[in-house]
């Protein structure tokens, strides 16, 4: 009898480019059996809007707006990173206080990423509530860069040399006002977020390896959460983080879990980096006199800095004219994402969105 | 030969609202936009700070974000539309039902915004392929520009688009 | 005088009584509606509709009127004529659950002997419907759901079904007046709780809602079983599910809340201020809960309510033996 | 320094490099091509990420830049190797699994191919965009 031909056919569901959980266009091709990913193919491009070969054509300064919107959710640590590359560059060296504001501002960036993050990750698992509880602390800290930069979220706020404006004492009122709300406010929330059920569906799930670590090259609350301490805050001290004392946390087993835990107390720690740097707040000017035209000397430049989502690097080969001959970004979502077809396959459907949820990224930064 | 008056005067009582069965029925669609979640990039965060807690757009009636576009009438074009998501775009203005509107969020939705001189991958204008019906300018616009701009979307239905 | 004439023929009081479920469920698909987004808004730190009537008394209304004329599409690749059905499939049953539902002592439409069986018999009609929507609509998500939601129905039927299995031993009838009558000093709450609790926790998950809404579940399955419907179609799923809601607490204060005993007030104002504050839990357990994954909620239904709901008949029927 | 140990006798050319100025610790530029295999397995039992690959064109062909550093400590090192234009370079993609993602990329905007890669396909640009974008010759046609 002639061997049975398998006539099962394999069933393809299309996470595709409109999906109320992949955090923007991405598009996941799932081989599914029932309920269980067979295996799975990631396509990106939707968000490709082709920066790289338009900064070919822009002068250093006319780039500077585009840095924030990359990862529009902590935009001012990507300014952070192009403006770290040029004074690397052009060797200047920004005084005191503006490398303490530029520690408060990217320390508050990444909280107010964090908590849109932890929302989104409820909101893939069910949960509506947190993710407004949470924007709310989230609308505060927008608040605040509003104050001081005049944008909410795409703020334009660093430059060569320092910051464009100098801090307001109203705008200390508030970070005092929003470090004494946060502490129990992140009480509230985790008793929330934290019921028998989340854990359930977040225990035990997406485990990513130390050795997977090394070999995606994964940074960040991801990296961390398997017990790898790679921050570069600490393993490349940039501006003033070597006078300010903050532990990194870090998981165990490498699961949604504990990278969820990792980014709750992350929050904990930037609150507490804020806290130190407005104490050592110096006086004096919050910038650095900078050159009208900008012209990066032959060579190439590069600066990496601790996004809210890993190793953010700027690559600048500049050949000695007012536009970059080469820029290149060093995204930290790109090597995260590249994980996910490995651990995908074998889990279930509602599962691949808790595993996409948890390593948290934002496409717009992924396609460039 | 009764000659029909061209525009028929409906004698104002207090009170009582004369509502031609037209006006009800754009009250209702003013009063229940249900927009369908279509987050591109940056304004897509802006949308969800409006649909949030402090800029609640659920005051009027917008804030049930449908997953699906058939359930949806209409669409926020929040962010970049590049080249290769144009034709999803297309297709999924397709599938929403009719009485659709659709709102272009941000500089990027009206004409590539940052990215509209030299960056091959984006669109220039999301209403190169689509009837936008109202334009909320900024990049990103505030939550209250969004508000603002689907006030505007009220009145056009109101006064039957 | 011909009027009290009418009453008491047969045909007066099939049109009195289908006048009667009408308002209640016209009232109910408004309010239920309305209740869900203002509770959530205040839940989730805003206000919900606030422009649309005084405090969006009318955006039920507006809602219901724009899905009335809105384009109804039929997706090419669908199975026309049970794609058409489903939604009627799904709504029809919860109309005929309101037969037995005893609102005060004179109120019900009728009064069947066996009440209880009817009410539990015919909520299962709808699951086929929720399958033939998804079925028919020829798409991947709705496919999904609809197996999901086949699978969850099945089984919470069970501990629903023997959660009131122990009312019924105490009251020796499937008569619903009768229920009622027997809670008229102690509520059967007190005696059963823990059935009250497995009963809840079924119904929320008959009701398709979180957490246990994986049948539609937003953020995987696009909008699950109701993908491709749209208009009037998408609202009458809509309707059901809010009607099934008020039914389905309309049951649990009958059986476990002494239906409309109430020392004061009169018992048709009882019976609604209990049905509406359970719809009120049940609304709040969605706004507080993710979801669970289908086969957790697989487990906790066979492995834990219905042999909870087991041990519980059988101490029932040991402590009555005893008494 | 630990790097200099781990690429002796390979024939590469320092190129001096000082942090502070470029953000590289070291840099070296790789002569024979098919080395970069062997380079990469140093690099990986030595406990060091690929960090990315930068491609650009250098006029008369690409130059791929092969950045590798430490997570503990920064030893950012680049590795640079000239190519000619859509010249077939072996993947290191089965050594380090980032790889996979940023060799397509570099395959999708300049063009060069690799031999070994698993799935090697144009990862970010629009289907049907003809060219590679990031080559200096090519012009935005539309």
């Amino acid at each position: 009898m002639e061997e049975m031909k398998d006539i099962r056919q394999d069933f393809y569901v299309n996470m595709g480019p409109q999906h109320p959980s992949t955090h923007g266009v991405l598009r996941i091709v799932l081989r599914v059996e029932g309920e269980r990913v067979i295996s799975s193919e990631t396509v990106l491009g939707y968000a490709h809007r082709g920066v790289e070969k338009m900064a070919e054509s822009k002068t250093y300064v006319q780039m500077m707006p585009v840095m924030d919107r990359f990862d529009y959710v902590s935009s001012m640590l990507y300014e952070w990173a192009y403006v770290g590359a040029m004074e690397r560059a052009l060797g200047i060296t920004p005084p005191e206080r503006a490398e303490f504001i530029r520690v408060i501002m990217g320390e508050l960036n990444r909280m107010a990423s964090h908590f849109l993050w932890v929302g989104a990750f409820l909101l893939d698992l069910g949960a509506f509530t947190p993710f407004l509880w949470v924007f709310d602390a989230r609308e505060r800290i927008l608040d605040m860069f509003e104050e001081v930069t005049g944008q909410r979220m795409t703020n334009n706020y660093f430059k060569i040399g320092g910051v464009h404006y100098d801090i307001t004492p109203e705008f200390l009122k508030m970070v005092d006002d929003f470090l004494k709300m946060i502490y129990e406010r992140m009480q509230d929330v985790e008793v929330l977020i934290e019921s028998i059920i989340f854990l359930e569906r977040v225990k035990d799930l997406g485990f990513i390896t130390k050795e997977d670590v090394f070999n995606y090259g994964l940074t960040g609350p991801v990296a961390r959460g398997s017990g790898v301490l790679v921050d570069t805050r600490k393993t490349e001290p940039y501006s003033v983080y070597e006078k300010i004392n903050f532990e990194i946390p870090l998981g165990t087993k490498g699961d949604c879990y504990d990278r969820y835990r990792v980014r709750m107390q992350e929050i904990l720690q930037s609150a507490k980096i804020v806290e130190q740097a407005v104490g050592m707040l110096p006086e004096g000017p919050y910038a650095e006199k900078a050159p009208k035209v900008v012209k990066l000397p032959e060579g190439e430049y590069y600066f990496a800095v601790e996004s809210a989502r890993g190793l953010l690097g700027v690559y600048l080969l500049s050949d000695g004219s007012t536009k970059p001959y080469r820029f290149k970004l060093r995204v930290p979502s790109f090597a995260n994402l590249s994980i996910i077809d490995k651990l995908l396959p074998g889990n279930k459907i509602s599962d691949v969105v808790a595993i996409l949820g948890s390593v948290d990224i934002v496409v717009p930064e992924i396609d460039r | 030969m009764v000659k029909i008056p061209e525009k028929i005067d409906v004698p104002y009582v207090p009170g009582v609202k004369f509502a031609v069965l037209e006006d009800v029925l754009n009250w209702a669609r003013k009063n229940s936009l249900w927009p369908a979640t279509f987050g591109l990039a940056c304004c897509a965060i802006e949308m969800m700070a409006a649909g949030a807690a402090r800029f609640d757009l659920d005051r009027f009636g917008a804030g049930v974000f449908r997953p699906s576009p058939r359930q949806a009438d209409l669409m926020i074009v929040a962010g970049t539309v590049t080249k290769k998501m144009a034709s999803r775009v297309k297709t999924l203005y397709e599938q929403m039902p009719a009485p659709k509107y659709v709102l272009a969020l941000g500089a990027c939705a009206i004409s590539g915004g940052v990215f509209c001189k030299d960056a091959y991958g984006v669109v220039k204008g999301v209403d190169t392929f689509l009837p936008v019906d109202v334009y909320v300018p900024g990049c990103p616009p505030r939550p209250e520009a969004l508000i603002y701009g689907l006030l505007e979307l009220q009145k056009k239905i109101q006064k039957g688009k | 005088m011909e009027f009290t004439g009418l009453l008491n023929t047969f045909l007066g009081k099939v049109i009195l009584s289908v006048a009667g479920v009408m308002i209640v469920f016209t009232f109910n698909a408004l309010i239920a509606v309305w209740l869900e987004r203002k509770i959530s808004g205040h839940i989730q730190l805003r206000l919900g509709p606030m422009e649309v009537g005084p405090h969006g008394l009318l955006q039920s209304a507006a809602d219901g009127l724009k899905l009335i004329c809105k384009e109804i599409i039929t997706p090419q690749g669908v199975d026309k004529k049970l794609f058409a059905m489903a939604p009627y499939m799904v709504f029809f049953p919860s109309l005929l659950m309101f037969i037995v539902i005893p609102f005060s002592d004179k109120l019900q439409v009728q009064d069947l002997n066996i009440g209880l069986l009817y009410f539990f018999s015919i909520s299962c009609i709808a699951t086929i419907g929720i399958f033939m929507a998804g079925w028919a609509s020829n798409n991947k998500y709705s496919l999904m759901g609809a197996v999901r939601s086949i699978a969850q129905s099945i089984a919470y039927e069970i501990p629903i079904i023997l959660s009131i299995l122990s009312i019924v031993i105490l009251t020796q009838s499937l008569r619903l007046s009768e229920i009622v009558k027997a809670q008229s000093n102690m509520w059967f709450i007190v005696p059963q709780f823990v059935p009250f609790i497995i009963y809840l926790i079924s119904a929320i998950a008959e009701l398709n809602r979180t957490p246990f809404d994986i049948p539609e579940a937003e953020s995987e399955l696009v909008a699950g079983f109701h993908t491709e419907y749209s208009g009037m179609r998408f609202a009458i799923f809509f309707m059901a599910e809010y009607t099934n809601m008020f039914l389905v607490s309309a049951m649990a204060t009958t059986l476990f809340l002494g239906g409309w005993n109430g020392p004061v007030l009169p018992p048709v104002v009882w019976f609604f201020i209990k049905t509406y504050a359970i719809v009120f839990v049940i609304i709040w357990v969605r706004w507080t809960f993710p979801r669970l994954r289908p086969d957790q909620l697989m487990n906790f239904c066979w492995k834990f309510l219905t042999p909870l709901a087991l041990i519980n008949l059988l101490v029932t029927t040991f402590i009555l033996k005893l008494l | 320094m630990g790097v200099v140990s781990i690429l002796e006798n390979l024939n590469l050319e320092k190129v001096d490099k000082e942090y502070s100025k470029s953000g590289f610790c070291h840099a070296f530029l790789l002569k024979d091509k098919s080395e970069i295999r062997e380079v990469a397995k140093r690099f990986k039992e030595d406990g060091y990420y690929l960090e990315t690959i930068v491609g650009y064109d250098k006029g008369e062909g690409v130059r791929l830049v092969y950045i590798f550093n430490r997570m503990d400590k920064v030893h950012r090192t680049g590795i640079y190797i000239d190519v000619a234009y859509f010249e077939e370079v072996d993947t290191v993609s089965d050594i380090f699994s980032s790889g996979i993602w940023c060799e397509s990329e570099v395959y999708d905007l300049l063009g060069n191919t690799f031999k070994g890669h698993p799935s090697l396909k144009r990862l970010l640009t629009p289907e049907g965009l003809q060219g590679y974008p990031l080559l200096k010759s090519w012009k935005e046609e539309d």
